[in-house]
């Protein structure tokens, strides 16, 4: 059934967006645009309290949620489409603790749930095999997200119906050692190996994921890993939300898929077949 | 163990369960725990049993005040009585208070079993409220216009 | 929405078809609305759908006499309708024998029931004696005509607590005492189960303000408890959330 | 008028101190109805309690009032002294001038005061106290036990070796239970079955136990002694008198690839089957949703087969009434499988990912794999391992906060048996903490570790997961503070033990309370481990909780004990205090609001319809069972008219009581 339900949607970019994810803002904004899924940016939006305030000062972090759904009310909106994983995570929290009626949404949830209209709007499908990979925050902790908290489902659910293959594996809400990302990156490449590792291990050729800080340790540090560890190849990483964005149209140059450190192959494109149906 | 109130012929009459506050209230004597001279036990089966007339009536035999004791929530010896006289408890309290029974006067409270020093306690620290007020009084002093 | 002449002529079709012996209705005599209980056809044009009258007229469901005319019919609004559910539930009435017939006229309580909350906050703020005096002045006009309580139609009981003397918990005299036992009582009995009609109040003699009590009442049994089984009367049943914490 | 006399207690100098004994005594006096006040040094001496008496007789007392210590510690000491002198017991009533005056005041003159309102309270009580005779109640001396397994073969064996009846159902088709699907029992490594099955026999043998399995409990009424239990003998399709244990049909049967629930889902059974070979007793039954001719009406080949004519595809389930005096749940518990254990377990998508149930299937000698420790996925035997305790219990989040109790004692077991069957094998443990507490217990965690190096590693495990054929166990060893990764090719999670599935619907159907996590209450943990709070209905074995079978055995024996105790007498005697219905005028003025019914917490107000005095109308009213009535008063003070009144503590009495202490 296709949502006629075209409700717009507080939109909370965060600092990553703004800045070494704006690759991913991009997709997400073209991809919007094509599912007619209006974004109202939060205004004057304030940081979601994750990393450095949620390790100092619970009140001031729950607090610095809470000025953002505030002003979220204000503009008469329900829904928080929080894109990355870190500020999806806070928001979820503060709003479980507080007991707030606001929805929050992921992008793989956006994603599943728009999931007949992208079908309709698909053009093209990729062929290789995918590993979607979820990272800690999405689906994390047990008490908010119950069953689906290790082996969440969604991205592959999404991506089967989209005639895509994706991969079985169980390093998908493996920890990508994102809080060491600065402090010390020899951690993120043991722990961000290992995941490179066992997606390949699978047969992975290509990694999908949504989260910006997993995408920062999984392509800009992909080099320094490959020079460690012998048995890591390049693999591409993608945002969910260009992948989806390919399929239903949007020319691969619009996206700023040029701007990821590992560099898709030049074939890439003929990984796409038209997708009929 | 505090000092115990002198008396100033006040009466305050303590409706309590068999199982907990009654052996309470045993254990404080077994303990020699002394405790204001004012407070008079009635003995009911539990506090399930315990009828808003009974304090009524206490009221109008010249009772000062009431103290109402049963077992902990979860250790009635009839495992439900008390939460039944609970939620009776709630809206008569505030019938009462709304029809002018102050609610200095009108006490409840759980005491289990082992809480001898908790009755103990208890007694003392109303019968000092109630010094304070005097005796009670009840629908006495009536004015009334007609 | 059906006009009263439907409304009528379905009542004529009831009478008809057998399935009633009675009507229990208002009506307007010379511009007093009051009840009437209608047994014949040709009667059926007396009823009022004015449905200002001031009894609630599930309490005649309570009479034996009436009870004989089981299953009659009823014009009710939202009052008697919320009356009638409590009597099923305290299985003093058979679903079947009471139809309904909705009146349509609308009935607007809510001043009504604004004018009452400025009340009992007025008196929350006053002190103990001052509220005991006011109680007093009132109770002390007490008849012990019981009017209250015949016109409640959740008053069923076939011997009153009040009317027992053995033992005599409330004085039968109708002295400051006994009244205030009474008045007490009458308006425990209601906790959890007065649906606000306002018979009581209207029914005393004495303009003994007794809303405000049962209002005061539902309001605390609104705030204090957790979770009820709506099929139970309120003080059968509890909770593990009930309020804790006035026990010391 | 009555006749009441006063005995005033000096209880040596405890009372008498601070209470002026003489002048309550002269006091009481005085007052209206009473015929005689006497104080005495120590009334429940043996010369005070004659004076009680030679009173009581001399002066014909219709009451008796004793001010001394509470009732708590004498009443029935005086009430017993009346019943001597031909008083009814119940007309003797305790004024506390001891526990809660005397010894809690030091004010003479305000103690002696409150002596005298407690002795009038109490004097006024007892003009209205009746004539109260111990309720009786005939005992049918038949016990149902519910479950089949140790616990309840055990109970129906001792409560059948006292000369009681037994009926004991099983919902299977064989006794037996968790127990008979065992491997070895801890600590002393005995084959489960080898003690087990004997005493399965003695049951079917036994003239007092009459064993009905394949049945469940569909309704019960009545009350203890008095309890009529119908049971739904569900269709076997196998007739068990003409049967006779050939087992022809089972081997012929063509629908073979059913996973059998007694093999855990690790063996196959056929549609017609008996569940294991020493079943008992030792009947096929014909499993419905399977079997191809019940489903399509083709096939019969076990009717055909049968020379005995037994196969009777037309059975129905049938319903069967009995009564018996009284009831003993011992429905056991179940273990959680593996689908419903953490994701990071793998939530039952690894096959060789194994509960401790399968395990105990595969370590057992007439198990699917005749007791060769072999993997599901491959039947590899495996070289390595690793043991999951606390697989759910102890976790809140996956919501059995308890502990299982028995795990750390059946891992350490099936460590040892894995190495006693693979001798170069290597077994890991994962544990919070080794609870060993019983006899012998701890001996035997020592032994697994000692002698047949079993490796016990203080931690949780985070993730499990397949590769290369094997499974990768992450966890810590928070003894060392290090990340493990072990490479095992099986891994056996003890997971938490959980009440049963039905356990909340057999609880309503009994009309006994269970607690958070579904498991049986007790009465009192500590003083009645095997009552329920519903009288004549027992607990035995692990419904209640988690136990071992030691605990288990054990906890059937008290239950035998108490119901033996309770069918020793033809009638039981119980206290009076209970529930009445009051009427008004000689005219039962309930009008059937059945709030009492709703607030009752034992379920002892019945509906009756009764005829009033014209035998005209009918109506229905509240009645009074006093066999399950414990007296606790609740409906008393519910009832808005007053039509419901409380045996000792009456009404009046309380009124009495309260116009008595004020004094007025």
């Amino acid at each position: 059934m296709v949502v006629k339900d075209k409700k717009a949607l507080a939109y909370f970019p965060g600092c990553s967006l703004h800045s070494t994810a704006n690759d991913f803002s991009k997709s997400i904004k073209l991809l919007m645009e094509i599912l007619e899924i209006e974004l109202k940016e939060i205004e004057d939006w304030c940081c979601c309290g994750a990393s450095s305030a949620h390790r100092i000062n619970q009140h001031l972090a729950n607090g610095l949620v809470k000025l953002n759904i505030d002003q979220c009310k204000k503009m008469g909106l329900d829904t928080i489409f929080a894109p990355c994983a870190a500020c999806f995570n806070r928001f979820k929290v503060v709003v479980s603790e507080l007991g707030d009626t606001t929805k929050i949404v992921s992008l793989p949830d956006l994603i599943s749930k728009h999931l007949e209209e992208i079908k309709i709007k698909q053009k093209l499908k990729l062929n290789m095999k995918i590993a979607c990979y979820y990272g800690c925050l999405l689906n994390k902790p047990h008490s908010i997200f119950k069953q689906d908290c290790e082996n969440p489902m969604t991205m592959e659910q999404s991506l089967t119906e989209l005639g895509m293959e994706s991969i079985e594996w169980p390093f998908k809400t493996e920890c990508c050692g994102a809080s060491f990302s600065l402090s010390n990156p020899e951690v993120v490449y043991q722990l961000t190996g290992e995941i490179l590792r066992k997606a390949q291990q699978r047969g992975a050729e290509i990694i999908v994921t949504s989260c910006p800080l997993c995408h920062v340790n999984l392509d800009m540090r992909q080099k320094e890993i490959i020079k460690r560890n012998n048995d890591i190849t390049e693999i591409p990483v993608l945002y969910l939300s260009e992948l989806i964005a390919i399929c239903v149209g949007i020319p691969i140059d619009k996206l700023k898929i040029d701007a990821h450190f590992i560099q898709v192959s030049k074939t890439f494109e003929e990984k796409f077949t038209v997708c009929h149906g | 163990m505090q000092e115990s109130i002198p008396s100033q012929k006040i009466k305050i009459f303590a409706f309590v369960c068999n199982w907990c506050t009654y052996a309470g209230a045993d254990l404080a004597g077994t303990a020699r725990m002394h405790y204001a001279a004012d407070v008079r036990i009635i003995r009911h089966t539990c506090t399930g049993r315990i009828d808003p007339l009974f304090l009524i009536k206490a009221f109008e035999n010249g009772a000062d005040a009431v103290i109402v004791s049963g077992c902990h929530p979860n250790d009635c010896h009839y495992n439900e009585g008390n939460y039944l006289a609970r939620r009776r408890w709630a809206v008569v309290r505030k019938l009462f208070a709304f029809m002018g029974i102050d609610d200095k006067r009108i006490h409840f409270s759980w005491v289990s079993a082992a809480e001898g020093a908790k009755w103990a306690q208890l007694v003392n620290d109303v019968a000092a409220k109630v010094a304070q007020l005097g005796p009670m009084k009840y629908l006495d002093s009536c004015e009334v216009d007609l | 929405m059906k006009t009263i002449e439907q409304q009528k002529a379905e009542i004529v079709h009831l009478f008809e078809q057998k399935k009633i012996s009675m009507v229990v209705a208002f009506e307007n005599y010379r511009g007093i609305v009051r009840p009437v209980f209608v047994k014949d056809i040709k009667d059926v044009e007396k009823i009022s759908f004015d449905m200002s009258g001031k009894q609630n007229l599930a309490t005649y469901l309570k009479r034996a006499e009436i009870k004989k005319q089981f299953p009659l019919a009823m014009v009710v609004r939202p009052t008697e309708k919320s009356s009638i559910a409590l009597l099923i539930k305290e299985n003093q009435l058979k679903v079947e024998d009471v139809l309904l017939i909705e009146s349509m006229v609308s009935q607007d309580q809510i001043e009504w029931k604004k004018a009452q909350d400025i009340e009992i906050d007025r008196l929350w703020k006053m002190s103990f004696s001052e509220r005991m005096d006011f109680w007093k002045k009132n109770f002390q006009n007490c008849i012990r005509c019981y009017a209250c309580r015949q016109s409640c139609p959740h008053c069923y009981c076939q011997y009153c607590k009040a009317d027992k003397n053995q033992p005599t918990w409330v004085e039968r005299s109708a002295h400051l005492q006994g009244n205030f036992s009474w008045n007490f009582l009458r308006a425990f009995h209601q906790a959890g189960r007065c649906i606000e009609c306002g018979a009581c109040e209207n029914a005393c003699p004495a303009n003994i303000p007794l809303m405000l009590l049962n209002r005061m009442q539902n309001k605390i049994t609104a705030e204090s408890f957790g979770e009820s089984d709506p099929k139970k009367y309120l003080l059968s049943d509890w909770s593990k959330d009930d309020d804790n914490s006035f026990f010391l | 008028m009555s006749r009441i006399g006063v005995f005033v207690c000096h209880c040596g100098e405890n009372i008498g101190r601070t209470v002026d004994c003489g002048k309550v005594a002269l006091e009481s006096g005085k007052l209206q109805n009473v015929a005689i006040s006497i104080d005495y040094k120590y009334m429940c001496s043996s010369p005070g309690q004659e004076l009680i008496k030679n009173s009581i007789r001399e002066h014909g007392l219709d009451g008796v009032v004793v001010a001394a210590c509470s009732p708590r510690m004498h009443e029935k000491t005086f009430r017993g002294a009346c019943a001597q002198a031909a008083l009814n017991p119940y007309l003797c009533e305790m004024a506390n001038i001891r526990e809660h005056c005397s010894w809690v005041h030091d004010d003479k003159e305000a103690a002696t005061a409150k002596a005298m309102d407690i002795v009038r309270s109490l004097v006024a009580k007892t003009v209205r106290n009746e004539k109260l005779f111990p309720i009786k109640i005939p005992v049918t001396k038949r016990a149902l036990v519910i479950g089949g397994g140790v616990g309840g073969i055990q109970t129906a064996l001792d409560i059948a070796n006292s000369g009681h009846e037994v009926i004991l159902i099983d919902k299977s088709p064989s006794i037996g239970g968790r127990m008979a699907a065992l491997s070895e029992t801890f600590p002393t490594l005995d084959c489960s079955q080898c003690i087990l099955t004997p005493k399965m026999v003695d049951v079917a043998q036994h003239s007092k136990i009459k064993l009905v399995t394949y049945a469940e409990l569909e309704s019960v009424e009545g009350f203890v002694g008095n309890f009529k239990v119908k049971i739904r003998q569900k269709a076997r399709y196998v007739d068990p008198i003409k049967c006779t244990g050939c087992g022809l049909c089972s081997q012929k049967c063509p629908v073979k690839n059913i996973a059998s629930e007694f093999d855990e889902g690790l063996g196959m059974r056929r549609a017609i089957y008996t569940p294991f070979p020493q079943a008992i007793p030792n009947r096929p039954v014909i499993d419905k949703n399977n079997c191809t001719k019940l489903k399509t009406g083709k096939c019969g080949v076990c009717q055909k087969i049968c020379q005995v004519g037994a196969i009777n595809y037309e059975d129905k389930d049938q319903i069967v009434e009995y009564e018996v005096g009284a009831i003993v749940v011992a429905t056991g518990l179940r273990a959680l499988e593996t689908r419903e254990i953490y994701p990071e377990y793998g939530q039952g998508r690894h096959k060789d990912i194994i509960t401790a149930m399968q395990f105990e299937r595969l370590a057992s000698a007439s198990g699917p794999t005749l007791g060769v420790i072999k993997r599901p996925s491959d039947g590899k035997v495996p070289e390595k391992i690793v043991f999951i305790q606390c697989a759910g219990s102890r976790d809140s989040n996956a919501g059995y906060p308890y502990c299982s109790k028995i795990c750390c004692m059946y891992t350490a077991k099936h460590a040892m048996l894995y190495k006693h069957k693979v001798h170069d094998g290597k077994a890991f443990v994962f544990y919070m903490d080794i609870r060993a507490c019983g006899k012998n217990y701890e001996e035997f965690v020592r032994r697994g570790i000692e002698e047949d190096e079993t490796s016990y590693l203080r931690g949780r495990v985070a993730k499990i997961y397949e590769e290369n054929g094997q499974l990768v166990v992450n966890g810590i060893d928070t003894l060392s503070g290090e990340k493990m990764s072990i490479k095992a090719d099986m891994v056996v999670l003890a997971t938490a033990m959980s009440a049963q599935l039905e356990s909340v619907h057999l609880a309503q159907l009994l009309g006994i309370s269970y607690d958070q996590n579904n498991f049986y209450s007790e009465l009192h943990p500590k003083l009645n481990p095997v009552d329920t709070a519903t009288a004549g209905i027992f607990l035995a074995g692990s419904c209640a909780g988690p136990r071992d079978i030691p605990d288990t055995v054990a906890s059937a024996g008290a239950v035998a004990a108490k119901v033996g105790g309770l069918f020793s007498k033809e009638l039981l005697e119980r206290e009076p205090i209970v529930a009445c219905t009051k009427s008004f005028s000689n005219m039962n003025t309930c009008s059937g609001c059945f709030s009492c019914l709703q607030a009752c917490p034992y379920g002892a107000i019945e509906q009756e319809i009764i005829v009033d005095k014209k035998q005209q109308q009918k109506k229905m009213v509240a009645k009074v069972n006093q066999g399950l009535c414990q007296g606790c008063g609740s409906c008393v003070s519910i009832c808005r008219a007053g039509c419901l009144d409380l045996k000792g503590f009456s009404d009046e009495q309380m009124y009495e009581s309260i116009i008595g202490m004020g004094g007025s």
